[in-house]
């Protein structure tokens, strides 16, 4: 475990329980969110950071509330936008830690445009959404990312939609950074947050979380103990794809199709397994997609990790590059020289 | 050549042809070249819609209206005495507007058997040989023609020579109005520095114009304006967006705060992105968004984060930012959102003007839901009203609403414009770092119900805010009946109180009592001005005021309006002011209302007047 | 046991606990009951804020409080009779509106430590021991312990066994308030049918709670309250969303249109989603779109098709729909915006009633752009007004808001429902197909200025429509001035002339003329109703009049407040409708305002009335 | 050339002609606009389309005045919102054929959301996106496709963002048919939209536009003679990624990376080229990646073509699905008994 992880060597400044506020958490109980605002916590105070400088921005849903709980500066906003408050509030000051608080339907339902182009501007916010495939706030109706055919209030008879798989929306929308975890793993929760807080740019982590009033075990079979060995796939760059209980399933390519082989089987020799790469853009592409059923059988394992990360500039660093390079250029804004322009006449 | 000069007070002239044609350049240099006369002006460009349409048709015309005199001006006229016609189309869809008996300077080139259907004369039909113009002053050029003879020798391409014939035009308007060209010779100097044959190109073509005008005989006269009797001062031709730009980045340098521009493009709202971009040398930062939700939200954000967050747009992005006004009134935070307003509802009349979007902007928000709003009386006047709504919004904790419309953002009129060090500076406090014992109390209140603007970063004042209602003081989400209702009235008292920062009504003209009070706002300032003076001058009792402050009203306004037995509100619209004024007051105000996407004419509204007097 | 009975006009019972508790079934279960006896009545329920807090603590509390008795009821009532409390943090929050002398009945077992504790006591002080609830008549009773004891045999888990302790107090009631419990079995019979240990465990708790009742010594009285003077006929009770959902079904049957309901989830709107989902056997088509702009687009688009496009929401999805409404008033559509208003601004009271939207529906769109809006004045009445609303809409070509509030949404009242065959239908007439010769005009009008609904698919009318301002009968893009005006014109001339198809303005209880008129919309119905009957009784020269129709009004509207020497507007806001009439009519009404997420109580509504009496 | 093609054997009952209004047709003169609109026109004249039964539905911009130059029902909607329209109008009527045009400003900035979640539900619509990389009707600012750094009114010194990459965002979206074309190839433009309209679902065509006045030359690479054949690869089915003047160059994997080969020289053979399946989910989003700038060296060439088909339920079919279904469960609705409900009383 890296709770007591040192991020330069001196003994953080603050505690995780300094990064709690006086209000009282109002999650119903059992709800994942309480183990994700936990590792939250944690990280901050693991990072050294002070709570002056943290900045956490949601929109509207359960998962949103986040900001009443985190003893910094916080908003919680309107359904969908906090990609666009956080985008102005870097740019207003690029030194802040900006974290950003989404879930499903605040992430992918009514926000899915903003989502999209925070990502590809890549500004640095750590972007973080808790999808629970479900609306949790208003009650249990379904989402962009439940499932086909699922019976909520709105949809007595299935719902219709097929499901936005957020990898391959984020892939889509050229994020630098893309990653998944799990509200009941901490340790690798909090390794992603780590490496969401350390990527410059836009990092965006979806978490699986568990609703259990409205949705209780969507995914157990990737966070129980029995089916997450086969159900996950855990990310390393540079090493090959192996899971399994035995971490003796590994996946390569054959015929340009991702296939799952029994390691020291037939087929199976870990030479021959996809190595990850996470600067990698069609192997993620490719990673993104690993979306299948757990269900059903013969299906590909769930990627958890980081399946892409690269640097790209940041959109608030070359704003503010254009900014120096202005008074580089034309000298520091003369108000007079501007309000004169460039042709007056003098009455007399 | 004729040796007489006919002396004038004023004239208006309309420059007409395609959109290819160049008559706003046209239009901006005989502007600029007037200024320096000493005429007092006012000009509007009539841009065809959106989507430049084939060249030759009626959709195609592009118009530059300007009217100047030696007596103050306050409407690019109108009718005009004079219209250049570069082509049929441009005769075609002007005509109807040229004064009786006025004078058609017309591109004979123009009218050709293509050109004429393009206009959709009918067959055969061509009004330069029908007699439909008799009874006008017709004076007949083969603009096109002599452009291309005069640059016979150019080594420029056909088309490239054919986009000279403007400077034709314009030489011909210089010796008509017995002008100095010096000044435009130089700014094509400058402006073609780089291109020598282009340069030369167009200054022959200018003399040639001027030339023609002196050698030619079929002219009987010159005419000269003299100068308007305009208060001594350094002047300059400024348009609305421009005048609003300049605004902006003065409260920016006038607070020492960064000004942050989110908006997504509009007409004709986008020249305010596109000046403020040019101005990131004054640390102004603009951020074109997704949408004009995203535009919105992201200032907000910029506010929050200490800067001036700014927002522009027209009508229907208006509306889409109502939920994230809502939020920024509830949050208690800075904001301005400058709304160029445009002819509705729904997409409407994207180009033209109207001021339609009034009751939008008091009401247009879920929830009780007050804000100031405030509106630009002219181009010039949108540097104050830009300054002042940022002053409003950074020292109330408030959104503002800052309506300016089409007709002011692209109207031109000289501007006295005033030194940098005469401005107000915009005082600012954000709430000083905490001791971390106190809580810091983010929605504590002075006495002017305003509470204090604590930045992110800040030492010891980490909280949080929201859109869910706040219990007073701690800002803590409270559920409580008794709260709800305290911080209701209190934000509404809180915009209330503003009246109390501001100026009080004045009468623009007339006596402070009388028989009509003309009651306007917005862009109605010009055309109010000139026929109330008009009818003050005949003896008649008529008085005009002119809102800025359009929530809170000015204190006295009442008082004010009392003095007058009859109040008449001309709007273009269908009577938004007057129902908030009937509202507030019960007054039975009078209306003049004109939807029709132009201003008020003068004629139209002096006529309204005389009605009630 | 007690023998004696005694005879009470009307009751008010609060049931409180915690939400895992049950109080919205318990609440519901009595309330059907008390139907079958006769009585009128009215309910209320009071959900904790949206997300589940932990159990036992004050934001956890769910509430459900019901009004009934011999007289006509219109309200659940100010302050209660009775309040069960399920534990600490239930009498708590509720304790302020129980009356003077009232009854509690508290669960001890919910007073434990932890409990006391959770629901913010201070430390070591329990108010049933430390006198603070003296003056009350409580009776303490071991509920979850009762409970479990009567389900000692039984083979459920613990936590299954406590779920059953609302039926504890549900038998309790029956007994106070000598009911017949028949159909409550019989209903657990069909709930549980398939669990046998469930329904037993239900069924032995309910009958333990009224045995309880039965043998106990503590009580001295049980209660009978006579059935109400009801006009005869079939009953059922009914809450606002269900009744809008059923009215739109109804509106759907009766126009031979299929329903398409395009929404976003939003508190408190969604039950009309969820109740329309389960009717596709009507032909109803719900789309859950991603967002509120999606939705109302997707219900023009299918009014476009010729379906019935209708959309719901609450105030913020409202201001987001803001651009479309405008877009289907320019184009004539159909279109039905169901406004479920709650406490604003922003986010605001998400759970709790406001009648604060209206400003927003009337003004809130960019331009000249006027719908009507009709609003809904009881659970039962949505019913109505969503027929309503869509007949205005397809008769008239236009988008129609229609306002309900959280109070009428969740309220529940006793409705004489109507047989499907006396609802009057929908006319609606499509285009005919076109011959193909003469051109398809889309937009001529009929002598109530409407165009025609042309439904893609038609043969020979295809045409373009779009959010540019059209041409009058052609619908071709026009940017010709007078047009625009008259066009203008025309929209709200349209809009105008409804009130020609609507009813007069009627008073609902007393004299048409008199010294107050007391003028209502919306949800206050109730209140005004039962404080205005009980003041005619009293002799006082008191009206009142409620709105349905908030645009147009109806056109006596002024005729009908000009009999009365002073028109009294109490609303749930700061004065909107008041707003409206001052604007319309400069008339100077008296307001009563009450902002706090909350209905306004008779006592309150009494004392304004009597303040200008 | 398939201008005369026949799609049933019978002559086409309509030509391109009768699908002109009279309505003037104002776009600028040369904009690539143009082509599009003559080749929609012939394809449903080819197609025998009744014009009564086709409605073309569009947002705002240049490109979205498209419908008023259709004579056939249509409506100019808002901007942005056109997927949410069309999606409202395929749901009450299913046997219109629905189009829907839009731009890379109204489709992919203000409009990105509602196009994400069409093609994720997957109706029957066919969508067409006029790319010109700027937006043209506001005379001229960048937009969500544009390249980076460009110099437009609203960004004098270049703009920030990464530009959007149709294809990829598409894929990322779960679309179910994928497609690139462009204004200056009728001919291809038109197989596209044959393919568009036989699609079942959401069809997703890319169409590179070019805007002479604000953006001229956008797509020059790829649209002029010169270097057409070495910056596209047109896409077939079942067929080897070959493209270049001589067709002598192909791409094929090379460790999972895309690779530029030179047929017939040293390491490249036909027999190992990249066999194109648009039916294969993990290569189209490979294939969706192919976006080097061509004025680079060594770049892969642009896509051109079918890039992803699959058939998957349609959001219509389904939803009128469950029309039936209810009925044939529940019965006929029955008004008395819905206003009834279940539990009744009768005073008397
Ligand atoms: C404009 C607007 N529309 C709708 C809502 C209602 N609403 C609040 S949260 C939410 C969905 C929340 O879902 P998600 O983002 O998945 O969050 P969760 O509650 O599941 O954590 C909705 C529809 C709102 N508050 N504002
Ligand atoms: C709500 C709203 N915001 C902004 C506009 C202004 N506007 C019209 S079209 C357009 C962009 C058009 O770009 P694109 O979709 O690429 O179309 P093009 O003109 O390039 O074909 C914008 C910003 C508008 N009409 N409505
Ligand atoms: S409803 Fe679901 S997501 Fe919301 S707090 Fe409860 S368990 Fe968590
Ligand atoms: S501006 Fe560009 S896209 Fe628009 S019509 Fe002109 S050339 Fe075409
Ligand atoms: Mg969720
Ligand atoms: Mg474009």
């Amino acid at each position: 475990m890296s709770t007591e992880l040192k991020t330069n060597g001196q003994a953080p400044a603050l505690k995780a329980k300094d990064f709690a506020t006086d209000q009282d958490v109002r999650w119903c109980p059992g709800c994942g969110d309480y183990s994700i605002l936990k590792q939250v916590q944690s990280v901050m105070a693991e990072l050294g950071l002070n709570k002056d400088e943290v900045v956490v921005i949601s929109g509207i849903g359960c998962s949103s509330r986040f900001p009443y709980y985190m003893e910094t500066y916080g908003m919680h906003s309107i359904h969908g936008r906090a990609p666009a408050f956080a985008s102005g509030l870097k740019l207003s000051n690029p030194d802040l830690s900006v974290w950003m608080i989404t879930g499903d339907g605040d992430g992918f339902s009514i926000g899915g445009n903003h989502l999209l182009h925070v990502l590809r501007r890549n500004l640095d916010i750590n972007l973080l959404v808790f999808n629970n495939q479900i609306y949790g706030l208003t009650k249990g109706q379904y989402s962009p990312t439940s499932e086909v055919n699922k019976k909520t209030k709105s949809t007595p008879m299935g719902s219709l939609d097929h499901p936005i798989n957020p990898g391959a929306f984020a892939m889509g929308a050229d994020a630098s950074f893309v990653a998944r975890s799990m509200d009941r793993d901490p340790k690798h929760l909090k390794s992603m947050l780590h490496r969401a807080n350390a990527h410059r740019g836009t990092s965006f982590v979806e978490i699986y979380q568990n609703c259990n009033i409205f949705n209780d075990g969507a995914f157990f079979a990737f966070t129980e103990k029995a089916s997450k060995p086969d159900n996950c796939l855990f990310l390393e760059h540079g090493q090959p794809l192996v899971f399994g209980t035995e971490r003796n399933k590994g996946i390569r390519l054959k015929d340009l199709r991702p296939q799952v082989v029994e390691i020291g089987q037939d087929e199976g020799s870990v030479s021959d397994l996809w190595i990850h790469d996470e600067k990698d853009v069609f192997k993620a592409s490719m990673l993104a997609r690993f979306f299948d059923d757990p269900r059903e059988a013969g299906t590909l394992p769930r990627p958890f990790g980081v399946m892409y990360a690269v640097d790209r500039p940041t959109y608030n660093d070359q704003l503010f590059d254009q900014l120096d390079e202005a008074v580089t250029k034309m000298g520091e804004g003369d108000l007079d020289a501007l309000i004169a322009g460039s042709r007056t006449w003098t009455i007399d | 050549m004729s040796e007489a000069k006919t002396l004038l007070e004023d004239v208006t002239i309309k420059f007409a042809g395609d959109s290819g044609d160049g008559m706003q350049l046209t239009g901006g240099l005989f502007t600029n070249n007037t200024a320096l006369t000493g005429s007092d002006l006012s000009t509007f460009p009539d841009f065809p819609a959106e989507i430049r349409a084939p060249a030759g048709t009626l959709p195609g015309v592009s118009g530059f209206q300007i009217h100047f005199g030696s007596t103050e001006i306050f409407t690019p006229g109108d009718h005009f005495d004079v219209l250049v016609a570069m082509n049929s189309a441009a005769l075609k869809s002007n005509l109807s507007r040229l004064k009786e008996g006025g004078t058609i300077i017309v591109n004979t080139d123009g009218f050709d058997k293509k050109n004429l259907r393009l206009a959709k004369y009918e067959d055969g039909a061509n009004p330069l040989e029908d007699g439909s113009l008799d009874g006008y002053e017709v004076y007949e050029m083969a603009i096109t023609k002599m452009t291309r003879e005069c640059l016979a020798e150019s080594d420029l391409g056909m088309k490239e020579k054919d986009r000279c014939k403007n400077m034709f035009v314009l030489g011909f308007l210089y010796w008509r109005y017995d002008r100095n060209m010096q000044e435009t010779l130089d700014w094509l100097a400058s402006k073609f520095g780089k291109k020598p044959s282009v340069l030369t190109a167009n200054e022959s073509v200018l003399k040639a114009g001027y030339h023609y005008g002196e050698t030619t005989e079929t002219f009987s006269s010159q005419f000269e304006i003299q100068a308007a009797p305009l208060a001594k001062g350094t002047y300059r031709g400024i348009m609305g967006n421009e005048a609003l730009v300049m605004g902006l980045v003065a409260a920016g340098q006038k607070s020492g705060l960064p000004i942050f521009y989110g908006s997504y493009p509009i007409t004709p709202a986008s020249d305010i992105l596109h000046g403020l971009a040019a101005h990131k040398n004054f640390g102004v930062k603009t951020f074109q968004a997704e949408d004009e939700i995203a535009a919105v939200c992201a200032a907000i954000g910029a506010s929050y984060g200490g800067n001036i967050g700014v927002t522009g747009t027209s009508g229907p992005g208006l509306a889409l930012k109502a939920e994230a006004v809502g939020l920024a009134m509830i949050l208690e935070i800075p904001l301005v959102i400058c709304n160029v307003q445009r002819g509705g509802p729904s997409t409407g009349l994207p180009t033209k003007t109207e001021q339609s979007d009034l009751l939008q902007a008091m009401y247009g928000r879920n929830g009780e839901s007050p804000v100031p709003v405030i509106a630009a009386a002219s181009p010039s006047d949108c540097f104050h009203v830009a300054i002042e709504a940022c002053r409003l919004a950074v020292q109330h904790m408030t959104p503002v609403v800052l309506l300016s419309d089409g007709y002011i953002a692209n109207g031109m009129e000289p501007w006295r414009f005033p030194k940098a060090a005469d401005i107000e500076p915009i005082e600012v406090n954000f709430a000083p770092p905490g001791d971390g014992e106190a809580p810091f109390l983010p929605y504590l209140r002075d006495e002017n119900h305003v509470r204090a603007w604590a930045k992110p970063g800040t030492a010891g004042l980490a909280h949080r805010i929201g859109g869910l209602e706040k219990e007073a003081n701690t800002g803590n989400v409270s559920y409580d009946p008794a709260n709800h209702e305290y911080m209701t009235k209190i934000r509404q008292a809180k915009v209330d109180k503003i009246a109390e920062f501001v100026p009080e009504q004045e009468i623009e003209t007339g006596a402070s009592s009388g028989k009509v009070l003309v009651l306007g706002w917005g862009s109605t300032y010009g055309v109010i001005q000139s026929v109330v003076r008009n009818l003050v001058a005949q003896g008649e009792s008529v008085s005009h005021a002119h809102l800025r402050y359009l929530n809170p009203f000015p204190k006295n306004l009442e008082a004010v309006m009392g003095q007058f037995e009859k109040v008449l509100v001309p709007e273009i619209n269908n009577g938004q002011l007057s129902k908030l004024i009937r509202e507030k007051y019960l007054l039975n105000v009078y209306q003049y209302n004109k939807i029709q996407g132009v201003p008020i004419a003068k004629s139209e509204l002096e006529h309204a007047i005389r009605d009630i007097l």
